[in-house]
């Protein structure tokens, strides 16, 4: 018994631990997001949501022996002939790089993080954070109009004039 | 409804997890994202093609810029569509001088204040420029810029803030880096190339075509951090204020 | 097989009546400009029939299309004897009902006579399109377009009893439609494969098994609501709330017998008698006309209010036709549609005597008809002529197409027909004659050989105006003109046939 | 020039918001004339962009930003991707944009105020939003469109009364949970194949033969849902009857006839070409037979919703939920003809809705009563606009000739191909319960009293109708109302070029 619990933990938990943290952290927004009687609350729940998913998408883009990926600038000067000659030779047979692959210094991808979901997530969190704010105004709208932020208080507002 | 709630959510999870038994391990070099040829054409050929060091500004301001447009387009619409929600116009001009400073923080935090501000929009200038090389660029610098503005509010009150950026001044701003971005677009446009293909900009731009984009890159997120700067302050009026933008807090 | 041969004759005769539309809209303030436009759309439409006529009669096929609407469903028209024949019944009867209704409205001083005209004319205008429909789209189409242009006429006085009969009428004939003819149409035509249009052979090829047959069968048959088969009949007695110029035109012969003309179709067009007796399903409708038909007279006896008698008699009549065509023998079905042309005749008489009767003494119970003969001899004499063609006695056109619907029984089982329950059909068609019978004559024998009440005695005779009276006596004389004569429709349907 | 239409006819909406937005307050007049003039612009170009594509047989336009070429075959940039398909739906978008900008001329003053410039920024950028989802090839890319449409669309409702904020804010939770969703789906998509573009995830997917992939399933299963949850699917409905009825009404005329057809598109396209049909239909996938059903459920229970309603926009709200289920039972239908029918739908419902939507506005207005007794009679009061109105409802019931009808025979077609006899009784069943609902609304408005005119006078010869009431509606309501009432005609009488552009588009990718 404690032997598949174990294998379990080895094969599934602990090397895709990044993936069980995601969705717990999903279900806790989405929890929230559904259940909560407090507008505030549900938006929370949101944010907790869009942080998950965020989350999911840069732990996808890490690499074990990586940095950031921001080629740092040792052999400034190397750099610019290379540079220079890339220039000669792009003239010279087109926009061809095959050809001056070589003479440039070979980047390891392995050293490097994987750049596009940092990108990614930056745009989802540009929109995360829009939407929250775009919320919190329509809720304070809400507010303002019926003086409270609990839903069913709102509902029972409504309930004597509205037919819905 | 706690309970349908509870129900749903689990089984969302479950869903969720079922899908990552096929999933690389955490840190997985050779998973396809990692090893696919997307990214190791970002990684590889990025500096070669762009000059730009920084492959996250690269991938976002060049190779995904069209994106990031609309990224822009995305806080853009956040701050008017707060504007048309919120605000109201009711008898909004603006609080004699006089008055200024009867709200806002107590001494300490206004000296304080006016001593770090300097250094934190000049940081957030750096921050803004050297996107290409270190961490940074036009998101996290507007966004420093943004909240320098919103430090002096609390400090000094809203209506301090708003002598220096007044909401005409902001939407006007936030229209201006907007139009930044899709006008170098555009200009690429008229170039004869592709919308947002900065390579036909070298002709304008010194030092040939990766040179192009990259001084590109740097004029895109020159206009993303006014845009971004300009709707982190007038969210931040709008929000603190019911929209009324008198007295902040 | 007939030669196709296009031409613009059917598209200009329904034309005719929807330029007719605007006109009377235009000329609402001038009610005689707008009588003389009927009129005259009346008459150009009846000439531009009679055009046709001749050419039908050598056999050709006149053709008209719109274009292609869907890939392989043109909207166009296919003039053939049956459509001729209808587009004759109706654009003639047209001419008299609106010299009636010309009688009729004025005399009444109905209100909305403009909208009444206009939609007089464009349910017209609908029902020579069915006549003249060359596939089942179009059809369909003037299908709907004759029940939503009727709407406004059977509601016409608006109150609370026209308003519920408008609901019924609507509900009835949209749904049904919607609902039965629309799949059924669409099944048609993914079977055969894109185009619906009518042929002298079968549309559906004989790869369709006789469980789906049926399934089909039933479905246009109760998806042509118009034809009042039981259950789907209730609103033709509801729709009876209509000014009389509408239940006789549009009840007594366009809307329904647009409906057993769409049967007709079904039968001939789109099945093909032989199709449908491979499949042997015929008899099955052919059972459900008989029990409507007996059905019918039967309740038809219970009616006291003239005008719903009268629409119990036609559902009746209705179902002789559909049982004709169902019996699938030549015969039969040349006595259907022979009965389209002949009822028709009996049957605007018997309303437009009904109305006449209204108009002049403001009645519609039978019960109040005791003794009317003395004081209207002119209009009751027409009503005997009506009700005994409707009935199917000698000197009548009744009797010439009942004659060849009881024959097309007889035949039963002769040219390759199952002859299931042929003497029971047989005895049907006697027995629901002799109701027809008991629910007619005794208002004639009343209206003249009863003494009627007191008040009828003063003011002596009193007919109906003019334009009231002339229309009746001239449809009575064309019904017992149909009984000499009525080689011209038999022509026709024998075109049908073959 | 002309290779760049497809971003062209982008940046000219775009350009506007900033330029309305520069007006700021209160400057309405303006606004709608730099509206008018982008969306004309765009308008147009999208005109010439459906006759581009239509000259290139059968291929389609791509666009790639930034000009980066594919690297190994992969594309490393964005790319647009204009089918026909793709061209008549941005078409669409651009002219119901365009009319319904001419419609709001008066209503902004009236129901925005001063906020008029950022209603008019706010309404280009979703337009921006619509169309450039529309076009997109890029699965995130795709993401951030979309949610530009909800932020604009929050927006846009919430500028309504304290409902309208109320329901917006449901419209935030609802909204966020379905993009979240198929935030989700892309990123599991991304996870295993390592690209974005539609095309590209496609190929690797066959390459690797990754369909049985559980992970790929998932991904499947949670983008449907996000989709679902923005165009409001039946059990997903909730946001939508409320967003849209309590919403300023020239929001409601723009929203309700585009923003779930838009999604209904996005749907057919992550069916067809993101994941291809012999994965979506594949056999031994539980779904097919599932969804179907469940598109008959929401047909039938969006149609008694509707009926059950008394107040004039929400009935049309349910009706377009009804609508919505008749659009993703047919493209889930597994027959071509099902497919070509459902995106036809697309198109004249969008129509449809839009002249129903304006004529019910123009109604509300004019009675000042938004239940269903605002109709009493209206066919001798504002015969002009009850004749829109007659319009559109007949195509909602069906009828020939009008653009229902002919969606509607597809359809049912599409669903007797497949033998989804069940698909088939739920259209006609709605078809009925859609006649009973619009017959009840034209008696009223044909026999029902006028408030205020005597009963002789309402039952007076037709030649006297009140005049006012024609007056009373301004020509900049009435002509949108007219073009729509006669573009529902149009397309059904032109269906089949439509329906055969369609088919043949949709034959390229079911091959």
């Amino acid at each position: 018994m404690d032997i598949i619990i174990a294998s379990f933990l080895e094969d599934s938990i602990v090397p895709k631990f990044n993936y069980w943290i995601y969705v717990i952290l999903m279900m806790i927004g989405l929890y929230a997001m559904i259940t909560k009687n407090n507008l505030i609350k549900k938006l929370i729940g949101m944010a907790i949501f869009q942080t998950a998913i965020i989350l999911l998408y840069v732990s996808v883009g890490v690499k074990a022996d990586a940095n950031i990926p921001i080629i740092s600038h040792h052999g400034e000067k190397d750099h610019v002939e290379h540079a220079q000659n890339e220039n000669l030779d792009s003239a010279s047979e087109g926009s061809s790089h095959h050809g001056s692959k070589k003479e440039y210094h070979v980047i390891d991808k392995n050293k490097f993080a994987n750049p596009l979901p940092h990108v990614l997530m930056l745009t989802a969190i540009v929109v995360g954070v829009s939407t929250l704010g775009l919320a919190l105004a329509i809720s304070q709208k809400v507010h303002g109009s019926f003086g409270t932020l609990e839903e069913d208080e709102i509902l029972d507002q409504l309930r004597p004039g509205g037919h819905d | 409804m706690k309970f349908f709630g509870l129900l749903s959510v689990i089984i969302v999870g479950f869903l969720l997890l079922s899908a990552t038994k096929d999933f690389p391990n955490w840190g997985d070099e050779d998973s396809p994202a990692n090893s696919g040829p997307v990214s190791s054409f970002y990684i590889e050929k990025t500096e070669e093609k762009t000059k730009v060091p920084n492959m996250v500004t690269a991938v976002l301001a060049d190779y995904r810029g069209y994106d990031t447009m609309f990224e822009t387009v995305v806080i853009f619409i956040a701050g008017i569509g707060i504007i048309a929600v919120l605000r109201t116009y009711g008898n909004n001009e603006s609080i004699p001088k006089n008055q200024v400073g009867d709200e806002g923080a107590g001494l300490l935090a206004r000296m304080t204040c006016s001593l770090i501000l300097p250094f934190i929009q000049l940081f957030a200038l750096y921050v803004v420029a050297h996107g290409h090389h270190s961490p940074g660029g036009g998101f996290q610098g507007g966004v420093m810029l943004g909240a320098s503005y919103i430090l002096l509010a609390l400090a000094y009150g809203l209506a301090r803030a708003k002598s220096c950026f007044s909401e005409k001044r902001t939407l006007v701003f936030a229209a201006l880096g907007i139009f930044i971005y899709v006008g170098w677009g555009v200009l690429c446009l008229v170039m004869g190339s592709e919308f947002l293909n900065y390579s036909a900009l070298d002709s304008i731009l010194p030092g040939g075509v990766e040179m192009a984009r990259s001084h590109s890159m740097l004029a895109v997120e020159i206009g993303v951090a006014l845009t971004v700067t300009a709707i982190m302050f007038s969210m931040f009026s709008n929000l603190s204020t019911k929209g009324r933008l008198d007295k902040g807090l | 097989m007939a030669d196709l041969e296009s031409s613009l004759i059917p598209f200009f005769a329904w034309l005719v009546s929807l330029v007719a539309v605007p006109a009377i809209i235009l000329l609402g303030r001038k009610p005689d400009a707008r009588e003389g436009v009927t009129f005259f759309a009346a008459i150009v439409k009846f000439s531009l029939v009679l055009l046709m006529l001749p050419l039908i009669r050598e056999g050709k096929i006149l053709h008209f299309s719109f274009g292609e609407i869907i890939e392989g469903i043109p909207i166009e028209f296919r003039v053939d004897g049956l459509g001729i024949l209808f587009a004759i019944v109706a654009s003639s009867l047209w001419i008299l009902t609106s010299l009636y209704a010309l009688g009729y409205m004025r005399s009444l001083k109905e209100h909305d006579q403009t909208r009444f005209f206009a939609c007089f004319a464009l349910s017209l205008s609908a029902t020579i399109g069915v006549a003249f429909a060359g596939n089942l789209l179009t059809l369909y189409i003037f299908y709907e377009i004759l029940s939503l242009s009727t709407y406004p006429l059977v509601t016409h006085h608006g109150d609370k009893e026209a308003r519920s009969g408008g609901r019924t009428y609507l509900s009835h004939l949209l749904g049904t439609s919607v609902a039965f003819v629309l799949p059924a149409m669409i099944y048609c035509y993914w079977k055969k494969g894109g185009d619906i249009n009518f042929t002298d052979g079968s549309l559906l090829t004989t790869n369709i098994d006789s469980g789906a047959g049926l399934i089909l069968l039933l479905a246009f048959t109760f998806g042509f609501a118009k034809n009042g088969l039981m259950p789907f009949h209730s609103w033709l007695p509801n729709a009876m709330v209509a000014p009389t110029p509408v239940s006789a035109l549009l009840h007594a012969v366009a809307v329904v017998k647009v409906g057993v003309f769409c049967v007709i179709r079904v039968f001939t067009g789109v099945f093909g008698i032989d199709l449908l007796r491979d499949l042997n399903v015929a008899v099955v409708v052919s059972w459900i006309a008989a029990f409507t038909v007996i059905t019918s007279s039967l309740i038809a006896l219970t009616q006291d209010n003239l005008k719903r008698r009268l629409a119990f008699s036609t559902i009746g009549q209705l179902s002789y036709i559909i049982l004709g065509v169902s019996l699938l023998t030549s015969l039969g079905v040349t006595g259907s549609i022979l009965h389209v042309a002949m009822h028709a005749f009996g049957k605007i008489t018997l309303f437009f005597c009904a109305g006449a009767i209204y108009v002049t003494m403001h009645k519609k119970y039978v019960s109040e008809l005791v003794g009317i003969g003395r004081k209207m001899p002119i209009t009751m004499t027409a009503f005997a002529i009506g009700s005994l063609s409707v009935i199917g006695l000698p000197f009548t056109g009744g009797l010439v197409s009942k004659w060849y619907l009881v024959m097309g029984t007889v035949d039963l089982g002769a040219d390759g027909t199952v002859d299931s329950g042929k003497i029971a059909l047989l005895v049907i068609f006697l027995v629901s004659s002799i109701l027809n019978a008991c629910y007619f004559l005794p208002i004639v024998y009343r209206a003249f050989f009863c003494r009627p009440e007191e008040s009828l005695y003063e003011g002596g005779r009193q007919e109906a105006p003019l334009a009231c009276l002339i229309p009746l006596c001239i449809t009575a004389l064309l019904s017992v003109i149909s009984f000499f004569n009525p080689s011209l429709f038999i022509e026709l349907a024998g075109l049908i046939i073959k | 020039m002309t290779d760049h239409l497809p971003i062209l006819l982008l940046l000219s909406p775009l350009f506007g918001a900033l330029v309305c937005v520069l007006f700021g307050k209160g400057n309405s007049k303006n606004a709608w004339i730099v509206s008018m003039i982008s969306l004309g612009i765009s308008s147009i170009l999208s005109v010439f962009l459906l006759l581009k594509v239509l000259s290139i047989k059968g291929g389609d336009i791509r666009y790639r930003m930034g000009g980066w070429d594919p690297s190994s075959g992969y594309e490393v940039g964005i790319e647009l991707r204009v089918d026909i398909l793709a061209a008549l739906i941005v078409l669409a978008v651009t002219l119901v944009g365009f009319i319904n900008t001419i419609y709001s001329k008066t209503r902004v003053p009236a129901e925005v105020g001063e906020k008029g410039p950022f209603f008019y920024a706010l309404i280009q950028l979703l337009i921006v939003g619509l169309c450039g989802i529309i076009m997109t090839n890029d699965a995130f890319n795709l993401y951030v469109l979309i949610e530009i449409t909800s932020l604009t669309s929050y927006a846009l409702i919430a500028m309504g009364n304290r409902r309208a904020a109320l329901s917006s804010f449901n419209y935030v939770i609802m909204g966020t949970i379905g993009a979240s969703f198929y935030l989700l789906g892309v990123g599991y998509l991304y996870i295993k194949t390592g690209t974005l573009n539609i095309d590209d995830i496609h190929t690797y997917l066959e390459n690797e033969n990754l369909w049985t992939s559980q992970s790929i399933i998932v991904a499947f299963i949670l983008i449907m849902l996000g989709v679902w949850t923005k165009m409001a699917l039946f059990p997903l409905h909730g946001w939508l009857p409320n967003a849209y009825s309590y919403a300023p009404s020239m929001t409601g005329t723009f929203m309700a006839p585009l923003m779930t057809k838009v999604m209904v598109y996005v749907m057919i396209r992550v069916m067809l070409w993101l994941f291809g049909a012999d994965f979506v239909y594949s056999e031994d996938s539980v779904w097919g037979e599932l969804i179907v059903w469940m598109s008959v459920v929401a047909i039938v229970a969006g149609s008694f919703l509707a009926l059950a309603r008394n107040d004039i926009k929400k009935m049309l709200t349910y009706l377009i939920i009804a609508e919505v289920g008749y659009m993703v039972g047919g493209a889930w239908l597994n027959s071509l003809t099902g497919q070509a029918g459902a995106f036809y739908h697309i198109l004249s419902d969008a129509a449809m809705t839009f002249c129903l939507f304006i004529a019910a506005s123009i109604v509300i207005i004019r009675t000042g009563e938004s239940r269903l007794n605002a109709f009493d009679g209206l066919f001798r009061k504002m015969p002009l606009t009850m004749i829109g109105f007659t319009i559109g409802g007949l195509s909602m019931i069906g009828l020939p000739p009008t653009c229902g009808f002919f969606s509607k025979w597809y359809l049912i077609s599409g669903g007797i191909e497949s033998g989804h006899w069940e698909f088939v009784v739920a259209l006609l069943f709605s078809s009925l319960i859609n006649a009973v609902i619009f017959f009840k609304i034209f008696e009223r408005a044909y026999f029902g009293k006028i408030k205020g005119i005597k009963e002789e006078v309402s039952v007076a010869d037709i030649d006297m109708i009140p005049a006012e009431g024609i007056k009373s509606v301004p020509a900049s309501m009435l002509i949108p109302l007219f073009i729509s009432a006669l573009s529902v005609l149009i397309l059904g009488i032109m269906n089949k070029n439509l329906f055969s552009w369609i088919s043949n588009a949709l034959k390229m990718i079911n091959g």
